[in-house]
């Protein structure tokens, strides 16, 4: 399941909504992303994610979509925010629920991983030293490589 | 053929959607990018360092020789950051 | 923190009371295992998990202090229950949060493979085809010695 | 000494506790299983495979080779499935 929204979320809600009355789930591993009060040595005030309405939820169904294909899940979950955040507040959200709990950690890593390098999301810092685009980091494209198949 | 600008390039080209008929010589990503360049000042700028420029055609990824046609939604931005 | 308890826990309250006023975290990782209804082609009614107080407290506490050494975290959770479950239930709560994700999904990852074949608890599951005792799975023990160093 | 079972050992051995001397002649882990063995038949049959039977001296995992002495706490309990 994909969710792109304004509103926070609650992980506890979300964890119990997926796996309530699934008894073959044996593990559950879930990401929280949150909104750091430091870029480098700039503080940040806020940030404010732009996004592509309709492409966001697109991509992000494809890479769903790609998990579900590569490992046996019961269950998944994105939630992804979008407008003015704090520091501290949750960002994105993502939920992968299986029989066992290798495959759960796999499809997790893979989703924030992919989903950091292929979902049409910027971030735009309110900082001590002006307002900037937050840049992509050549490490998020080093972690979404691992998961390309050989 | 709707153009839809994000992040920086937007604020460089100063506008978040253009409506535009480009000449018909231009057939792919690459020709577009290259025309879209003439526009203004601010697109030159947006459109100077093409690595980091991505381009999506109807909510697709695509390459520089992917084909434009008039009824397509082409959306350019940088990088994503999201996560 | 460590604890031991017969008693459910809220995923939820976990994550906010560790992450509460943390703005230098920015991605936390959680597990949760839960009770399934098979083993095997037997048929699940409960489990009972015993446990060694004490040593139990003890192993987990030197776990955590392991991953704590390995990994840049900024706060780090276990829970595991002990006592009659049933399926659904849950069993076992790992949360490790840090400034980045690939930190708190290895120490997360790291934590419940160590927990599985280190921390002395025994399952004893009532089946359709009597209680049985779990038997130690190898490939807990070859999860958990990916992370020997070498 | 005191000897902890744990899970199916404690259920073949019949008791979860016991207050034990060994003779002076048991002096490590080793020595102490031999023993145990030839205290009941449910000893017997629970320490009859040691390689599936770990032992905790004082709530530490130890070897076979470890000393064990008048007052401590010696747990033995099949592998772990916790989690």
């Amino acid at each position: 399941m994909i969710r792109v929204q304004r509103e926070d979320f609650d992980v506890g809600a979300e964890l119990k909504a997926l796996t309530q009355g699934r008894h073959e789930i044996g593990g559950v591993v879930s990401f929280v992303g949150l909104v750091r009060d430091m870029a480098g040595d700039a503080k940040i005030g806020a940030m404010t994610l732009e996004h592509y309405p309709g492409m966001t939820e697109k991509q992000l169904g494809e890479i769903e979509a790609e998990a579900l294909r590569r490992w046996p899940l019961a269950g998944s979950l994105i939630i992804h925010r979008y407008g003015r955040l704090e520091p501290g507040e949750q960002i994105v959200l993502v939920i992968t629920a299986s029989a066992h709990r290798e495959a759960a950690f796999e499809a997790c890593h893979f989703l924030i991983d992919w989903l950091k390098t292929k979902a049409p999301f910027w971030k735009l810092e309110d900082t001590d030293k002006g307002a900037q685009w937050v840049a992509a980091e050549s490490r998020d494209d080093k972690a979404a490589a691992r998961w390309v198949k050989k | 053929m709707k153009i839809l600008w994000f992040a920086w390039l937007r604020t460089r080209v100063g506008s978040a959607e253009e409506s535009l008929t480009p000449p018909p010589d231009v057939r792919d990503v690459r020709g577009l990018l290259a025309w879209l360049k003439t526009r203004s000042p601010g697109h030159a700028e947006a459109l100077k360092n093409l690595d980091v420029v991505r381009v999506a055609v109807n909510q697709t990824y695509v390459q520089a020789d992917h084909p434009v046609a008039a009824g397509d939604e082409v959306a350019i931005f940088p990088p994503v950051t999201g996560g």
